[in-house]
Formats: C-alpha cells, sequence, structure tokens
C-alpha cells in the first residue's frame, strides 16, 4: 500500500512527466491557454496512458516477449496507441460531443504525444509488472493533469500581463515553463523516505 | 480642465512607493539585528544584492523605453533585492547577490512585463535558482559572529570573504541542516536536538543560518507592524504558521522522536520571513479572501513537507513557488460569493416579507 | 450598532468582511450652514431627461407665458417624469444645450426667462390619510418627483411598485455617504418633520409595517431631530447606521439594516423593502400636502477652491455657475469641476450647466483633494479593491480582462453586479479608473446589444426582402408562362382554324370537283 | 522475420476492424457549421466582405478562408462571435473600430430615380418615382450600395452622430508608454 502510494507520489511529483522529464511538451504548450480545455485534456491523457500501458503490457508480455520480437516494441506500440486514440476519438465523439468540439483538434495530439509512447517504453524497459505500470501511468496522467491545469492557470493570467513583445508567446510559456520545473524540484527526494 | 475623467474624484489610498517603504521599515530591525550577527560580509552582501537588483531594473526599464526614475522610485527592485539578501547564507560570495539579483530582475520580473505581472515571486525564484545552480556555496551556513567580537572579520577583512571565499573552519550547520544530517544518520530526535535546540535562541538569532531565518521575534514583530499598519492582511501569515504548525504539532505528538516540535518549525528556517514578508507579496499571491487562506495553508503544509520529507532541508522558498504556481488556479476556484447572488453566481430567489 | 433585527451571525460575519472606504468627510463647513435660497437667474434650462426612463415630452410652445408649477413637458412611457415651470415667465425656447453628462454632449432642454413676479397656478393639497394609494401615486408621479438619492428614478414607479408587491418595511435613506455632500443632511436637520411625514405617507401608499429611517453616524444632529419629529409616532424608527462608503446605497442599506439581500436579478420589493431618499420624502410629502410640483432641490456647493461651501436651494434650472457665484465665486482654479458627489459624481468642464432634479451637489475640488493627477499605474493586484468592493466582485480581476478587451470574461466575472461606487478606484494605490473600465465595458456591450438587435431587425427585413424578390420573380415567371401559354394557345387555335379553313377549302374545292 | 511480419500484419489488420467498426457504430452526423455560421451573420448579402451574399462568406469562413473579421455591418460583436465559435484567437484591437455609417438623402440633389431603393438589400430606402426618397435610420446598415448606384451623389454615408443615449466611456488610455519598445498588448500566444 505504502509503495504503491510512493509510486504514485513519486510519478506525479518527484519525477513529474512534463517538468522533471520534459515528456509531452507539445500538449503542455499546446493545449493550455485555457484551464477547461486543460483539464479536458489532462483527463484524456491520463485515460489513454492508463489504458495504453495496460494493452502495450499485455502486447509486450502476451506477443513480442515470447516470439522474441522485442526490437518491435516501438513499432507495435505506436500501432496500439495510435488505434486507441482513435477509437477514443470516435467514441468521445459520439457521447460526449463538448468535450470533443473542445479538444478535437488536440486529440490527434495525444497520438503523437511522447509522454504516451515513453511511458509505454519505460515501463517494458524496467519490465515492470501489470499493476505496478498501470499504477505508473495513472501516476504520470496525474502528474501530467496537475504540471498542465498549473500551467494553464498561469498562461490565463500570462494573457492579461503587459509582456513584452520579445517574450510574448512561446517565449514567456517557456520561461514560466522553467521557472515551475524549479519549483517541482522542491518534491525531490520525497520518496526516499 | 480634462473631460472625460472617471469618478471617483478623490484617492484615499497609499501610493505604491510609500507600501514598500513600510515594508522596509519593517524588515529593517531584523536586517541590522543579521548585520550585528553576521558582520561586514553579511553587510556587503546586501548591499551587493540590492545593487544588482536596482541595476539590473534600471537597464530593463531603459530598455523597454521608459525612463527609470519612477520605476526605481517604487522601491519594488530594492525589496526584491532585499528579501533576496536576507535569504542568502550571510558569508555567500559576491557573485550569488549579483546573479541572483540579476536573475530575480530579468527573468522572474521584466520578462513577464514588470511590477505587477510577474507570477512567481522573484527573491524566492532567485533563491531557488541560486540554491539548485551551486548548492555547495549556498548551504553555507556559519554560527553568528557579531560585529566586535573575536572571531568577526574587520570590514577590511569582511572584504575578503565575500569578494573571496569563506575561511576554513568558520561554516557550520543550521538547525534544519543538522537535524536532517542527524536523521540520515539513524540519531533520534532527542539525541540529535540535545544543546542544539532553544527556542529563546532561535527566536532572538542566536543559530547558524541566513540573515532572515535568524530573528524570528525580529521578523515576527516587523510582521505584526505591517498588519497593524494594513500593509498586508492577516489571512496568509495566519493561514502558513498555521499550515506549517498543525501537521508539524500532530506529527510530534505521533511520533516525537521522528518529527520536530512545531515551535522549532516555526522558529527556524525562513518560516517567520516568508509568511509575513514573502507569501504577502500582492502580486503572487491570490486576491480572493478564501483563495489567500489555501494559499497560506498550502505554503506552510507544503514546507513542513519539504522538510520532513524532501531532499532539502528547508522548504520555504520551493513552498512559496509552487504555491505562486497555484495560484491563479485558486483565484479562479475560489471567487468570492457576490452580493444578492449565491456562490455559484445565481440571483438570490426572492424572500417572502416576513409579516410585521 | 444599532441594526435591528439582525441575526447575531450577519452581525458577527461583518467583523470579517469589512467592504467599503473611508474617506474624509470634508462634510463642514457646507453641512454648518442653513439652506439659503438663491435669487432667480436670468435664465433657467430645463432639460428633457432629468431622470432615468424616457425624455420628457414638452407640451409648450415658443414665446407661451408659464406660471409657477405649470406643466412643461410630460411623461413620456410609464418610466418618465414631468418637467414643471419653477417660476412665472416666457418659453424663450426649445433647444440643445449642455447638460450635465460625463460626454459634455449636449441634450434638448426647455429655456424659460422668469419675469421675477413668481405666479402661481392653484395647487390642491390633500389628507394623504384619506387618499387610495393609487391616487397617491399618480399625483406623485404628475408631480415629476424623482429619486433623490442620485439615480433620479422616477419615484411613483417605486410608489405602484409596492401595491404589486408586499412591503414589509419602509426604509428611508438618509445615509449620505458621498464626501463633500450635506444637502440631505441640512434637510433633515432642517425639515425633519417633512421627512417623517413624507415617510408615513409612503408607508400609507404601500402599506408597509415599520418604517426605518437610516441615518450615518457623522449626521448627530440629523438623527436627533429626526427622532424628535418621529418621537410617539408608531413604527417609525430611526437607526443610526455606520460611516463607511457606500452606505447609502439602497443594498447596502438594507443589508445591513435588516441583514436580508436583494437579489441579484430581482428588486428590494422582492423582498419586501422599499428604499426612499429622505430629499424624497420630503418631495413626496410637499406633491401630496400642498399639491406643490417638484421644481426646487437643495444643493450643497463646496469644495476647496470654493471661498464658501454652503447649501443652498434652488429652482431647477440655475445654472450652477449662479450657485457658485452666490458662494462668493472661486478662490483658486479648481483642479476639477464636479457635479454631484466626488464619488460618483460626473467632471464637467464648465459651469454653464443647469441644476437637475438629481444634481446633490457642485464641488470646485482643489488640486490637494483630487489627489495630484498621476497617471494610472500598474496593477500590483494588492486586493485593496477586493476588500473594498460591497458587492464581493474582483475589480482587479475585471478590469484586466477589459484591457484585454474580453468583455465577455469579465460579465463572467460579475460585471452587470457592479453598482459604479467607486469605492475600489477610491482605494486602489496606482490610480487605476477601474469606474471607467466599468463604464467602458458596460457602455460597450449596451451599444453591442443594440447593434444586434438593429441586426436582428435588418436581417428580418433582408430576409423579407429576398422573399418579395422571390415572389415577384415567380409572379413575373408565372405571368410570362402564362402568357407564353396563351400565345401559344392562341397561335394553335389560329392554325387549327386556319388549318380547317383550308380543309374546308379543299372540302368544297373537291366537292366543286366531284360536283 | 516470418513471425515479426506475421504478428504486426496481424495486430494491424485486427485494429484496422476494430476501428472501422467504431467508425460505423459512432458515427456521427458532421453538423452544419456552415448553416450555423449563416445564421450568424447579418444576411443583408451587402457583398461587402468579398464574398457572395452571407451564405458564400458563411462557406467561406467554415472553409477557412475568409477572416472573422471580414463583415463591416457585424462589427466587432460578429467578429467576436465568429472567432469564438470557429474557436480561433481574435485580437480585439485588431478590428478597426470604425464609426458606424448609414445612408442620408440631401434632398436638394435628390431627382427621385429609385435607383438607390432597387439596390438597397434592406428596403431601407423608401420613395418613389420622381419622389425625393428617405432613408429609415433604423435598418440601414451602411453597405453603400446606394451611394454607389446614386447618379447625383444624393445619396450619402454619413457617420452616426453620438448621442447622449448612444455614448460610450472611452476605454482608459493604457499606461503611457508601457514597453512601448517592446511590448505587445497580448501574450500568450
Amino acid at each position: 500500500m505504502n509503495e504503491w502510494l510512493m509510486v504514485l507520489l513519486g510519478t506525479a511529483l518527484v519525477n513529474n512527466v512534463v517538468l522533471v522529464k520534459f515528456l509531452g511538451l507539445c500538449p503542455f504548450m499546446g493545449v493550455s491557454r485555457k484551464i477547461d480545455s486543460a483539464l479536458g485534456m489532462s483527463l484524456a491523457t491520463t485515460f489513454v496512458l492508463v489504458l495504453t500501458s495496460a494493452l502495450t503490457w499485455v502486447l509486450e508480455h502476451e506477443l513480442l516477449a515470447p516470439l522474441g520480437l522485442g526490437y518491435l516494441r516501438i513499432l507495435g506500440f505506436i500501432l496500439v496507441i495510435a488505434a486507441t486514440v482513435q477509437f477514443v476519438e470516435l467514441v468521445m465523439k459520439k457521447n460526449t460531443p463538448e468535450l470533443h468540439q473542445v479538444l478535437g483538434l488536440y486529440l490527434p495530439l495525444i497520438t503523437t504525444n511522447c509522454a504516451v509512447l515513453g511511458i509505454a517504453l519505460l515501463n517494458a524497459q524496467e519490465g515492470a509488472g501489470f499493476v505496478p505500470s498501470v499504477l505508473y501511468a495513472f501516476g504520470s496522467g496525474v502528474g501530467f493533469t496537475i504540471a498542465l491545469i498549473l500551467f494553464a492557470g498561469l498562461r490565463e493570467r500570462l494573457a492579461l500581463a503587459r509582456v513584452p513583445a520579445a517574450f510574448s508567446g512561446a517565449p514567456i510559456g517557456f520561461i514560466t515553463a522553467g521557472l515551475l520545473a524549479l519549483a517541482f524540484m522542491g518534491f525531490a527526494g520525497l520518496t526516499n523516505h | 480642465m480634462n473631460l472625460f475623467v472617471s469618478s471617483p474624484h478623490a484617492h484615499g489610498a497609499r501610493p505604491v512607493g510609500q507600501v514598500m517603504l513600510l515594508v522596509m521599515l519593517a524588515l529593517l530591525p531584523a536586517t541590522l539585528a543579521g548585520f550585528w550577527h553576521f558582520g561586514w560580509p553579511a553587510i556587503y552582501l546586501w548591499l551587493v544584492t540590492v545593487i544588482s537588483c536596482a541595476f539590473t531594473e534600471t537597464l530593463c526599464v531603459r530598455l523597454t523605453g521608459r525612463k527609470a526614475g519612477p520605476a526605481l522610485a517604487d522601491g519594488s527592485a530594492v525589496l526584491t533585492g532585499w528579501l533576496l539578501a536576507l535569504s542568502l547564507p550571510p558569508w555567500a560570495p559576491w557573485w550569488a547577490g549579483v546573479i541572483g539579483g540579476a536573475f530575480a530582475m530579468v527573468v522572474c520580473k521584466h520578462a513577464f512585463g514588470g511590477l505587477g505581472q510577474n507570477l512567481f515571486n522573484p527573491a524566492m525564484a532567485a533563491r531557488v535558482m541560486l540554491l539548485i545552480s551551486f548548492p555547495v556555496e549556498m548551504t553555507q551556513w556559519l554560527a553568528p559572529v557579531p560585529l566586535g567580537s573575536a572571531e568577526a572579520p574587520s570590514a577590511l577583512g569582511a572584504l575578503a570573504i565575500t569578494f573571496g571565499a569563506i575561511p576554513d573552519g568558520m561554516t557550520s550547520a543550521s538547525l534544519l541542516d543538522h537535524v536532517r544530517n542527524e536523521a540520515t544518520q539513524g540519531i533520534t530526535l532527542s539525541t540529535s536536538l540535545t544543546g542544539v535546540y532553544d527556542p529563546l535562541e532561535l527566536s532572538v538569532g542566536v543559530r547558524a543560518g541566513s540573515m532572515g531565518e535568524t530573528t524570528a521575534l525580529l521578523l515576527a514583530g516587523g510582521g505584526i507592524f505591517l498588519l497593524f499598519m494594513r500593509v498586508i492582511g492577516v489571512r496568509i501569515p495566519a493561514a502558513f504558521l498555521l499550515g506549517i504548525a498543525l501537521p508539524a504539532a500532530l506529527a510530534h505528538f505521533l511520533a516525537p522522536e521522528r518529527y520536530l516540535p512545531p515551535m522549532a518549525h516555526l522558529l527556524a528556517g525562513g518560516v517567520m520571513l516568508g509568511a509575513f514578508f514573502i507569501a504577502t507579496d500582492y502580486v503572487t499571491s491570490p486576491s480572493t479572501p478564501l483563495g489567500q487562506w489555501v494559499f497560506g495553508l498550502g505554503c506552510g503544509l507544503l514546507t513542513w513537507i519539504i522538510r520532513t520529507w524532501g531532499a532539502y532541508p528547508e522548504g520555504v522558498a520551493f513552498a512559496v513557488l509552487l504555491m505562486n504556481a497555484a495560484t491563479p488556479l485558486i483565484d479562479h476556484y475560489t471567487r468570492p460569493r457576490i452580493f444578492g447572488r449565491t456562490r455559484s453566481g445565481r440571483s438570490l430567489p426572492p424572500a417572502a416579507p416576513k409579516g410585521n | 450598532m444599532g441594526a435591528p433585527d439582525t441575526p447575531l451571525f450577519v452581525r458577527l460575519s461583518r467583523l470579517l468582511k469589512r467592504w467599503g472606504a473611508h474617506p474624509e468627510g470634508h462634510k463642514y463647513p457646507a453641512a454648518g450652514t442653513e439652506i439659503t435660497a438663491i435669487p432667480l437667474p436670468a435664465l433657467l434650462t430645463l432639460p428633457l431627461s432629468q431622470h432615468v426612463g424616457a425624455p420628457a415630452r414638452p407640451v409648450v410652445a415658443v414665446g407661451q407665458r408659464v406660471l409657477r408649477g405649470q406643466l412643461l413637458a410630460e411623461a413620456a412611457a410609464t418610466i418618465s417624469a414631468p418637467i414643471h415651470a419653477p417660476t412665472s415667465g416666457t418659453v424663450t425656447g426649445i433647444a440643445e444645450v449642455p447638460v450635465p453628462h460625463p460626454s459634455g454632449l449636449s441634450g434638448m432642454a426647455i429655456l424659460l426667462a422668469p419675469d421675477g413676479l413668481d405666479e402661481a397656478v392653484e395647487f390642491h393639497g390633500a389628507d394623504p390619510f384619506t387618499l387610495e394609494p393609487a391616487e397617491i401615486a399618480r399625483r406623485v408621479a404628475a408631480a415629476g418627483v424623482v429619486g433623490l438619492g442620485g439615480a433620479a428614478f422616477p419615484a411613483a414607479v417605486k410608489l405602484s411598485q409596492g401595491q404589486r408587491t408586499p412591503i414589509s418595511t419602509l426604509i428611508i435613506n438618509g445615509g449620505e455617504c458621498e464626501p463633500y455632500l450635506s444637502c440631505d443632511d441640512r434637510l433633515m436637520r432642517e425639515r425633519a418633520p417633512a421627512v417623517v411625514d413624507g415617510a408615513r405617507i409612503i408607508r400609507h401608499t404601500v402599506g408597509a409595517g415599520r418604517v426605518l429611517i437610516g441615518v450615518e453616524t457623522n449626521k448627530p444632529e440629523a438623527i436627533a431631530a429626526l427622532r424628535e419629529a418621529a418621537a410617539g409616532l408608531e413604527g417609525i424608527r430611526v437607526v443610526p447606521v455606520p460611516s463607511r462608503y457606500p452606505m447609502g446605497s439602497a443594498q447596502q442599506l438594507i443589508s445591513w439594516l435588516t441583514g436580508l439581500e436583494v437579489p441579484a436579478e430581482g428588486r428590494s420589493a422582492d423582498i419586501g423593502m422599499l428604499v426612499h431618499n429622505v430629499g424624497t420624502a420630503v418631495a413626496i410629502h410637499r406633491a401630496i400636502r400642498f399639491g406643490e410640483p417638484f421644481t426646487k432641490r437643495v444643493v450643497t456647493v463646496t469644495g476647496g477652491a470654493l471661498r464658501t461651501p454652503r447649501n443652498l436651494e434652488v429652482c431647477l434650472g440655475t445654472p450652477a455657475a449662479a450657485l457658485v457665484e452666490f458662494c462668493g465665486g472661486l478662490v483658486d482654479t479648481p483642479a476639477r469641476l464636479v457635479i454631484g458627489g466626488p464619488m460618483m459624481g460626473i467632471a464637467v468642464n464648465t459651469l454653464d450647466l443647469p441644476i437637475i432634479k438629481g444634481t446633490g451637489g457642485v464641488l470646485a475640488l482643489s488640486a490637494a483633494e483630487t489627489g495630484a493627477r498621476r497617471e494610472e499605474g500598474p496593477c500590483i493586484r494588492c486586493t485593496s479593491c477586493v476588500g473594498a468592493c460591497p458587492i464581493g466582485l474582483l475589480p482587479l480581476e475585471m478590469a484586466a480582462r477589459i484591457r484585454g478587451g474580453d468583455l465577455g470574461a469579465s460579465v463572467d466575472l460579475g460585471l452587470k453586479d457592479c453598482i459604479g461606487c467607486g469605492t475600489c478606484a477610491f482605494v486602489c494605490p496606482s490610480k487605476i479608473p477601474l469606474v471607467q473600465y466599468f463604464n467602458h465595458a458596460k457602455g460597450e456591450l449596451a451599444a453591442r446589444e443594440r447593434s444586434k438587435l438593429k441586426q436582428d431587425a435588418i436581417r428580418e427585413l433582408a430576409e423579407a426582402r429576398s422573399a418579395r424578390m422571390e415572389r415577384e420573380a415567380r409572379e413575373k415567371a408565372e405571368a410570362a408562362a402564362r402568357r407564353k401559354a396563351e400565345r401559344e394557345r392562341a397561335k394553335a387555335e389560329a392554325a387549327a382554324k386556319a388549318a380547317a379553313a383550308a380543309a374546308a377549302a379543299e372540302k368544297s374545292a373537291s366537292e366543286e370537283n366531284t360536283a | 522475420m516470418l513471425g515479426a511480419i506475421l504478428s504486426l500484419s496481424l495486430l494491424g489488420v485486427s485494429l484496422g476492424l476494430v476501428l472501422g467498426l467504431a467508425a460505423r457504430k459512432f458515427r456521427v452526423e458532421s453538423g452544419g457549421i456552415e448553416a450555423e455560421l449563416q445564421a450568424l451573420m447579418p444576411g443583408s448579402n451587402c457583398g461587402q466582405c468579398g464574398y457572395p451574399g452571407c451564405a458564400g462568406a458563411a462557406a467561406a469562413l467554415a472553409r477557412g478562408e475568409a477572416a472573422v473579421t471580414c463583415c463591416p455591418p457585424g462589427g466587432k460583436a460578429l467578429a467576436e462571435t465568429l472567432a469564438a465559435r470557429l474557436g480561433v484567437s481574435l485580437d480585439a484591437s485588431a478590428v478597426a473600430e470604425e464609426l458606424p455609417r448609414i445612408a442620408g438623402v440631401q434632398e436638394e440633389i435628390c431627382i427621385g430615380c429609385t435607383k438607390c431603393f432597387k439596390v438597397c438589400p434592406t428596403d431601407a430606402v423608401l420613395g418613389a418615382a420622381k419622389q425625393i426618397h428617405v432613408v429609415i435610420r433604423e435598418a440601414c446598415t451602411g453597405c453603400a450600395k446606394c451611394e454607389n448606384t446614386c447618379p447625383t451623389g444624393a445619396i450619402m454615408l454619413t457617420p452616426v452622430p453620438v448621442t447622449l443615449q448612444t455614448w460610450v466611456w472611452p476605454r482608459p488610455a493604457a499606461t503611457p508608454s508601457p514597453e512601448s519598445v517592446l511590448a505587445g498588448a497580448g501574450a500568450g500566444a
């Protein structure tokens, strides 16, 4: 129990997928203009993360490993992730059109979200069990959510700030992200106890 | 005479410059005590940091094509430098002050558009940046060597420290460092605290630490002065102190051998400075009353968590930065109730008049 | 504080939520001077729009001689108010003149040259307690009484509103929380019996049970005078309220006195409350008891740049310059001239503006009083404005969004609940003109609403036109088709005839042949 | 090698099958964004946008060819609505805050030719042959079609006068020269 909590804490805060591992920067910069869409995006990503990590675990352990096809991991994972995202999009379009309208442009981004592939590959590399893999993915999703929503709030305020033209737009976004990463350094070591 | 002048036609507020002056006034006693405790190197470091901030502020304002005079006159740059100096090890090398000050002004303030636009407290962001980049220099604490005492360096000798290096054998650990080190060696608190922890000593500053960490009593006094002058509100400092004292008290009650007593948490490190002077920074703290409680509690709680379980012995700066990051979100979700409306924003129902 | 029957928890919560501001009073020396009438000016300018609602419609002709109290312009709609002649004289014109308005634009006004005789029409007073409530409301409407607390909302509308919704409490607003102004203060001190009588008339009209007269504690003489006048009268209570801006705002006063909040999208009548200003009470008293229309009001003339500040009773339409002159003129070039109070009044650049029904003050403020004119600084998010806002809004956030052009977001933050009291701008250390941001946004939104309505109307017109064009085209085509068909039929008939004729000819020929 | 090819093909085919089925099962009729946009437009078909009528403009908008600011009669309000609907960001200050203009007839030179009211898309011009024409202010969109057809220049567009009722407080001037050299109005692209 305690161990699982540490995995969660570790992936969500200490080794935050965006701010410490620098994975998934594309949606982090792209879908952080409004708190609401950031929330939708991060929830969708968390969902996809958990789903794909479970699927890729099955793929890895039931297909690739027994057949000795480890070298096809990246290709196979991409295939599964892309199909899953597509599927999620279809379902979302049908059942929650409002959310789809907000995320419509960005959902396909999850396909190429390196956080999703990265987490799946990391799990495979470490040979983690099924439950830890899913937990790890879930923690990463939570970390992604925290980072994205915090950042969206900051950017909503940035939009109202009188940022000098030289910094306005992406530059100040990256500076803010850097400072946010600086703040997250404070969580270092939390899971060592 | 000008047309299109909007009401009101009278103003009753303290101008921004005056607010900053009052804050500096409140910081003065603790700073002077710090100077006395740590002598000339501390004074030099303070000067270097403040000058660095003022200089980079001037530079930035000039770059944006404005006159530097009014921007400097509001005192915010000097105050940032001052707060940064107070949070550095008192005998830190000169370049720490210069780099920190420049980072605070250029990256944390003017890149965002100057006064009022920044998202993170510049002093704390600079402090954290220095700590991460120069961990050795930023953790060289020393026990107080009051001005006039035998070990205190002379005004001239101090130059060699600020612009050179600290002589060997002078450094010592702050209380939090000490506890952290002992704890990693498996020594219980009651042993490690013997002869080290004395609330009275901590409150008057006879302890290793940064200038703004040691004289807790004077800092709290300055904070209360600001409260009294209505420069700051009571919510953030109160919530900050509660946020650290409550979990600390609970943990200490459950496992006194593992967790520091709440008094030690309150008096050691930068809690007083943080609660009264850093977290209360207008620009980077929430604007809603409820949000200010949340913010303060979050600062306190995070400080305690980082101190207790984190890799860094002191967590005030990190906690403040993290809560700064959460400020827009807190504001977004804690909007005050509007008169005549429910919290969710719907109009109150017409109430049937009471019979009379 | 002697707020009656306010629940304890409401009183306790007030300790935590300290909205409002405490501007310097500046009530004296004007508040210490008796109300004085001033001589008639050479020309009275009576704008047709002195109230909230539709401008009045003139019923006099240029050149016509009118008597004091004679109707000059009638109410043009349900929410409108008539205008009467303040004295006898000749109507010299109905024209566009500068009116007290922040834009400095002109509006239509009736110009009346007094003849100095001050002949009056006959007034018919009555005992209000023998009159039907509807009749009282009618008479108040006919007398042109409007709310004198600043908004100038036709008073009778509120009275008849009271007949539709049960009113439990009548609140007479003697807050006068605006600094500098003391016209209500003097009115309460000198004409307390009229205030109380007016309150009784309104109570009778709306059938309210009790009357609370709320007066800020900085007017002890007014409180004493009112208490004396109300002594022995059942259900009328004078309640001191703390001196705090904007305590004189109806919602804030109701909330302070009763602990009830007016619904944001409702009216005070929705919670059984009715609020009238003390000046309005006096005007209603005069309109009913003596049948006098509303043509005179008390105006505070004061400010650091004025020689002898005082309270004057003036005819509506008197130029502000005449008041200032009567007070000894200016001692200094004023930094700002204000019509109304310093918190919500409007800055003007001339004194050649008429006193209208809602004018409570004429201020000539010195530079020291307005605060050295400094440019707007950046917002440092000090949240002074958040604490000061009596409505619980976030002025800094609203202004930031309006500055960024996002009016919709400012509405989400509660722009429409803003009462424009100016407390936020008063306490702003960066002197950000918050009120102007909000007024700009409100005006802009109203303008968009208007343009949207216009566009909807235009769309309908355009659709009607295209439908008509289509119909015309169709009809034309049909007509053409019909004509064509006709032509063809005619042609066919002709052909058939010709063929028949030919056949007949042939036949006859062949017959001939066979014959 | 064969295993790799087989397994990947199998995976691809089965995933494709699932997706194909899902696409059928969760099919959604694509919304008529064009019709939605057209409903937002003024509908006067004045042609100031450069497209054939409001329907043409709506189609162009839906294809992303036209700018949301293309409709002068719609003004800022319409631009904002369109931007919100299409999910594009609109720099509010970029919309030229042009004073609304409407047509007016100069009676002295009007010859009553009826050309103007024949072209008016909203029937805002009234009149008959050989009679002086009148413009109904409430119905005029300021499209200038009449101005262009009038043979004598009698019908002209003039700015709508600001009255006490329509006057709006100007937005406070921004802080004088706030970062005027380096500054942009807003950030966060």
